[in-house]
């Protein structure tokens, strides 16, 4: 490969600032020299190195802190205007690591509901920045509407499940529910982002601290990717938080599908990137009937050709959403139906284009293309697992009927 | 639909034995293999876990038997008119539970279906090697090793190559072959085997087809070494590794028939591992419906059961009717294969029968790749949890999707039948 | 493929006759109709050009004959064990010439098959309208006139609504029954046809099925009205129109068969029209493949014919693939369908076979219109060409695609089949 | 449908001047008044009222004039940076009427090659604008590269055949090629526009007045849609041409192509936009199973989400495509391989994301899809004429191979 990714992937440049280009080059240093320099002893070493390699990302680096206003130490990029610089960031980490990126991802949406402008809540941050952005690494989990199960009434958040409910008491709030899927490394989880419902049944997020009392973790989950971040089931038995540790205005989980629709985007992106370096790599030095080069067969330069087109064709589709957040004055704010549905639908979008890349890719590759050995399917497996995470339940269904509500204005979908 | 047995065979085709043989594999796998298969990933190096379910499949249940002649101690199998529809059967009840396992199985009587099955049986050979298999006491695995480092799935392009990408030569000295060569990948490799069928070419570089040799390597003979096994996305139960032939020398009749009929039953080869890769899927898809239809009955949208809602019903529908149609088509690529005797069938070498089993072959893997992917997203949170089953059949069958030449080489073999294309 | 005949039939289940009856309508596409379908679309109205294809078809070679009872002068074929394979060898053939003519004349048979077919033959009514068919000069033409201005077809979503939805209305005056209502669009309306089947309910709002009544109308009986034809995208060969009936009196034994039956009877209806529309689809698929091939064989990409190019070669190879897999398919449809009468067979009635070949059509529908739009598309510059014949397929099959409760009532019946879903 | 298609599917509306708004708003007032307020009547009448309602926005209006310079009677729209406000216009033209729009972009695309910054040719401009952009209506069609005639071996471009040859004559060119297939109203054309080959084999475009000597010009063709331009096969019989008729330099025929792909993909998107009013209106009005609204059922929920889904996308695909074009400084030129490329590939991919909306839209309409008085079936007709022929020839290979050419140097595709 002569060329440079961002010389080939196009993309409007203009609205990513120096500033963030300069931090998306330190994002691409880490991942070049920690990661991808010696693939082979990092993924043969990936349990212990999985944790170095963010330990020097995070907290060396301090990647983490730019969710965070500068008065709590970040860089002032707390603004949905830095959308587009955020995204570019995470295509570099996913690039390296899709996994390490994953769980920067939760943590930033979840925080960037308290940090972003114009709806900075001090207060509650600083209670958490200290206790969750200090000296070591810590992990956030998220539960998210999603699955009933047939014979629970459950609230429902846009048709999906929120089994999480919410108590006001004297001193707070208590949060109760059962066989809880979190979206994230729920095992290793120091911090619960929960969406629960209040008793009008609206849904809201709150704050609850892996350590609190009545927080039970199962044991922890086999899955087809991103194992680093080990998850499991957990369950909240009557949970009590502080009043602060609950955000409960208009469009809060709106908000977070949007932001994670764009950090996820970036996370698979940046993984189907690092895929493309690897196939060019081996289409340019395979040979077929006996003669051409790989590349040069037409049959399989359509397939090449289809690779990139899905990845160049989501990484548009991702600056387009970043580009949307970042006017919300024109859109009515990230949390607003007009920039959810947008996020929601260019979000599957991207997943799926992203796995396409690695799908068809891999048609070339043989059995180099599921040997551990060549790289690929561990992004394979990791951007699955984003995708199908990110559908929630029911496949495409609920974010279908997001777009239904939108532009046709459907009350009983 | 009360069972997924119900999902479309053309009842007029189907073999009065086929019936027995599902009942007793259908057995197997719920005892024997599907309680234990989330624990095979991590068993992919020792197959502790694995072991068992293939002493019961093939010794106890005695199916590494099945090809071989009723005279030599088998079922004969390998005799009847079914023979296709049978394999078929075959794959698509133990790949219901395991594809791994079942393709680990399947290869073992992959290379003898060119001596053991009419119209091409070698009565020496399958004398010689009969007893091998016919009374151990423990599975006895063979494989066919046909991938080489260069050019990867070029040998199975025999339409257009001839053979002529082959390196492993073999040299004819008195009265023994002398085999020298490096492969890659063969299933049941790695150290498990004790038999390979080594294509190899007597004259390197010719595309005469005569100079096409398929030879039968005992492993344990010396000069043949296997590397260790490779870590892959899923198929544990699958060992793959490098094999080295380094001055090998087996008896000159350890070759399976001569020149020109060697490359032809080496052709007819490839039929019989698409109809058992097609096998493989289908089985594979029947275990998706099993384990789709609990969870959209038991989990809700809407706080209604998701297959009460008519968006995830059509989503759902679609995936049980694309099983529906690709067993269809899958049961008639063994049609197809069994016609081969036949006044109105076609010998299984005839570029018609190649391309359309390549043809129904990449159909199947697609939809099969589209299919498992689709169900893992209505599962979303839990479509990549290893206690749903369906994200293991998802890395596994992918798999299935590339080996063989892949989707590439079904194209163009299918392109070449369809429209005589002459240079592809 | 030396000839679009090689596409897969399961051989073993094609009827002797099959054979002869795709001679003659061979000969009759090729010398009868595909040489001025070129001009059908302007002939929309008027029928100048079309009308001769029809008298051929019809009358000259008889077909209007097929289905009735030989001792009435007809073919006897509803009495034949391969009705529905003969019904989609029909449709296909005259499919690959005009699927417009095809469906005009195969709704000719439709209404009538719920009297003529084993096991539900209507004697008394044979008798009746044999004549008007049998000794004809003039090609006689007839229809189910389904859909109502609301609902659209709903109707035909008989398993869940049980024709709750049904606005025209059957009162028993006397030994009269006197019918009211509004129809639209059915296929052969807006005066061309003698014969209408028309699905009325005795009680409206009823979704009892014994209120549900399938009457014949002759419509020359005072009170029958019919419209101007529509102007289409395409299939200029079938006229559709309103139709009203205003105390419409017609005798009491022109009620199909009875409460009860006569719901049966439509519900089994539906799987006929179901396998005739996969026979326009797969028969206008061979006519894709021989102009298709004809282009990709003569025009060049890099001065190279067109199929040379592997990547071209994957696309048409793809083409053709799928119409090998959808005639596979759409054969066993109808193999279902001839299973009706046998021990190991359902009754056509039964949801297996209703959801299984509203799969199979949605299936090929989608299909189709997925490989024509491709198949326009690698003609490019030349595939919006009339000359060309592609395009006018394309117009065609996407209505087949629609017509009879379009993709979501298949989805909804094949999936209600597949999970045993209740609401939807 | 209670909002304004504007606020449903959005775009980056930074990228598009209020001068380009203002136009955008007196296209859309045309195809309102003039087409879709008595559709039935254009329909019936369509033969002349088709040339009666292009005089309107072409002469009376001015629209044509938007590719030229000031200095000839245009808006000084005439730099690639006003490329998102082009495909803002032709979306407008296109949702009246893709045929007019149609015939509008190749016009638009051929001039646009002369009168484009940097490479205004004012001499040519003199001699043709006075002939083309008159007081009457003039029509251009295109002789691109395309299939060939196996057994003749001919000038490629990018893979593609070029039938038409060129040859220096003392007093200009000379141009010789047969059964030419035009794009767009060939039988009408009073202006050709014919890419040929110079005797290194290069691309080239040349003009042709129509009544020039050794034109010849076939039977109208029967075509699937866009009936009103109609179309023929032409040959050229060595036709001279003065020197100043041709342009030569590199680039110009990827640079037609750019700008093919952006106004013809505005063009479809406008008539899918429409075909999402049609749409949306039936599924509010049609009852299913007897009780539910069409768009409260699920099942049509998650089709119209598609419907929806595609266009949005699309649109967003064209502003990158327009934004890209618009900064030839960034990506090297609009005829450059980067810009090239990716109006190839987002070109394609807008054609068939609109056209898929209009094929599973109309599943939901049974025979009020196909029945010409629904005006949805020449939405469908018109927008698969104007995809099949952008894709020249196989199908989408040749674009493919055009990806894998930029993407991974291939060079023998």
């Amino acid at each position: 490969m002569n060329k440079y990714l961002d010389d080939l992937f196009l993309y409007p440049k203009s609205w990513v600032d120096d500033d963030a280009l300069g931090f998306a080059a330190t994002a691409r240093a880490w991942a070049e020299k920690e990661i991808l320099a010696n693939r082979l002893e990092y993924q043969q070493g990936y349990d212990t190195l999985f944790v170095e390699k963010r330990k020097k990302l995070i907290l060396d680096i301090g990647f983490e802190r730019l969710v965070l206003p500068e008065e709590h130490g970040g860089y002032g990029w707390n603004k949905p205007s830095s959308a587009p610089g955020i995204l570019t960031v995470f295509t570099e980490i996913g690039r390296g690591d899709e996994a390490v990126a994953f769980i920067a991802a939760l943590k930033y949406a979840v925080f960037a509901i308290m940090t972003m402008q114009p709806n900075v809540d001090t207060a509650l941050l600083g209670e958490l920045a200290p206790l969750y952005f200090a000296d070591e690494l810590k992990n956030v989990a998220l539960i998210l509407p999603g699955a009933g199960l047939d014979g629970e009434n459950t609230a429902l958040f846009n048709g999906r499940s929120v089994p999480v409910t919410l108590k006001a008491s004297p001193d707070g709030y208590t949060l109760s529910g059962k066989n809880l899927r979190p979206l994230g490394p729920g095992f290793t989880a120091d911090l619960f982002g929960v969406v629960c419902s209040d008793k009008g049944g609206r849904a809201c997020l709150a704050f609850v601290p892996a350590d609190a009392k009545g927080v039970k973790k199962g044991a922890p989950l086999k899955m087809t990717g991103l194992n680093a971040c080990r998850n499991t089931d957990i369950s909240l038995d009557k949970v009590k938080i502080p009043k602060s540790y609950l955000i409960n205005r208009e469009d809060v989980v709106t908000e977070l599908y949007a932001w994670l629709n764009l950090l996820l985007g970036g996370t698979s992106i940046g993984g189907a990137m690092n895929f493309f370096e690897i196939l060019t790599n081996w289409a340019e030095n395979r040979t077929i009937k006996g003669k051409d080069i790989m590349k040069e067969n037409p049959l399989c330069a359509a397939v090449l050709a289809t690779v990139a087109e899905e990845i160049a064709g989501a990484r548009l589709m991702a600056y387009s959403m970043a580009h949307i957040m970042a006017q919300p004055e024109s859109w009515g704010g990230v949390g607003g139906s007009g920039v959810f549905t947008f996020a929601q639908m260019l979000g599957s979008r991207i997943q799926q284009a992203c796995l396409n890349a690695l799908n068809k890719g891999m048609e070339l590759m043989g059995s180099a293309g599921y040997a551990k050995e060549w790289h690929v399917e561990k992004h394979w497996r990791d951007i699955k697992t984003i995708q199908s995470w990110l559908c929630g339940v029911g496949a495409d269904v609920p974010v279908k009927m997001d777009i239904a509500r939108y532009f046709y204005d459907c009350k009983e979908v | 639909m009360k069972h997924f047995d119900e999902f479309s065979l053309p009842l007029e085709q189907v073999s009065p034995m086929e019936k027995h043989i599902r009942k007793v594999l259908r057995a197997w796998a719920d005892t024997d293999c599907i309680p234990f298969r989330r624990r095979y990933d991590e068993d992919w190096k020792e197959h502790k876990l694995i072991e068992p379910a293939f002493q019961k499949l093939m010794v106890d249940l005695g199916f590494q038997k099945a090809m071989f002649p009723q005279e030599l101690g088998g079922w004969g199998i390998g005799h009847s008119d079914y023979v296709f529809r049978i394999a078929y059967a075959l794959s698509e009840e133990v790949g219901r539970a395991d594809t791994a396992i079942a393709v680990a199985f399947l290869v073992t009587i992959w290379p003898l279906t060119t001596i053991l099955v009419e119209p091409h049986v070698n009565w020496r050979l399958a004398r010689e090697f009969a007893p091998w298999y016919v009374n151990a006491k423990h599975p006895v695995f063979s494989a066919l090793t046909m991938t080489e480092p260069q050019g990867g799935a070029d040998i199975e392009n025999m339409g257009l190559l001839g053979g002529k990408t082959l390196r492993t030569t073999a040299r004819l000295e008195g009265d023994e072959w002398v085999v020298n060569g490096h492969k890659l990948w063969p299933t049941n490799s790695a150290g498990v085997s004790k038999l390979f069928g080594v294509p190899c070419t007597t004259k390197p570089g010719s595309h005469d087809k005569n100079d096409f040799a398929l030879i039968f390597v005992p492993t344990d003979t010396p000069g043949v070494s296997e590397g260790n096994p490779y870590e892959k996305a899923g198929m544990a139960a699958d060992k793959n590794s490098d094999i080295w032939f380094d001055n090998v020398r087996v008896p000159a009749w350890y070759r399976a028939h001569g020149p020109g009929l060697d490359a032809q039953t080496f052709t007819e080869i490839i039929p019989w591992g698409q109809v058992a890769s097609i096998g493989f899927l289908t089985g594979a898809m029947l275990n998706l419906y099993e384990r789709l239809y609990e969870f959209v009955s038991t989990r809700t949208y809407r706080n209604r059961p998701l297959k009460e809602n008519d968006a995830v019903a059509g989503v759902i529908g679609r995936i049980a009717g694309d099983i529906d149609i690709c067993r269809i088509v899958g049961y008639e690529a063994a049609c197809i294969g069994d016609r081969r005797n036949k006044a109105y069938g076609l010998p299984i070498h005839d570029e018609e029968v190649i391309g359309k089993i390549r043809n129904i072959k990449d159909f199947v893997s697609d939809k099969a790749v589209e299919n498992f992917g689709r169900a893992m997203d209505v599962l979303g949170a839990y479509g990549a949890d290893r206690e749903w089953d369906i994200e293991k059949h998802w890395r596994d069958i992918k798999i299935i999707q590339l080996w063989m030449g892949g989707k590439q080489l079904c194209q163009m073999e299918a392109a070449r039948y369809f429209f005589n294309c002459t240079s592809i």
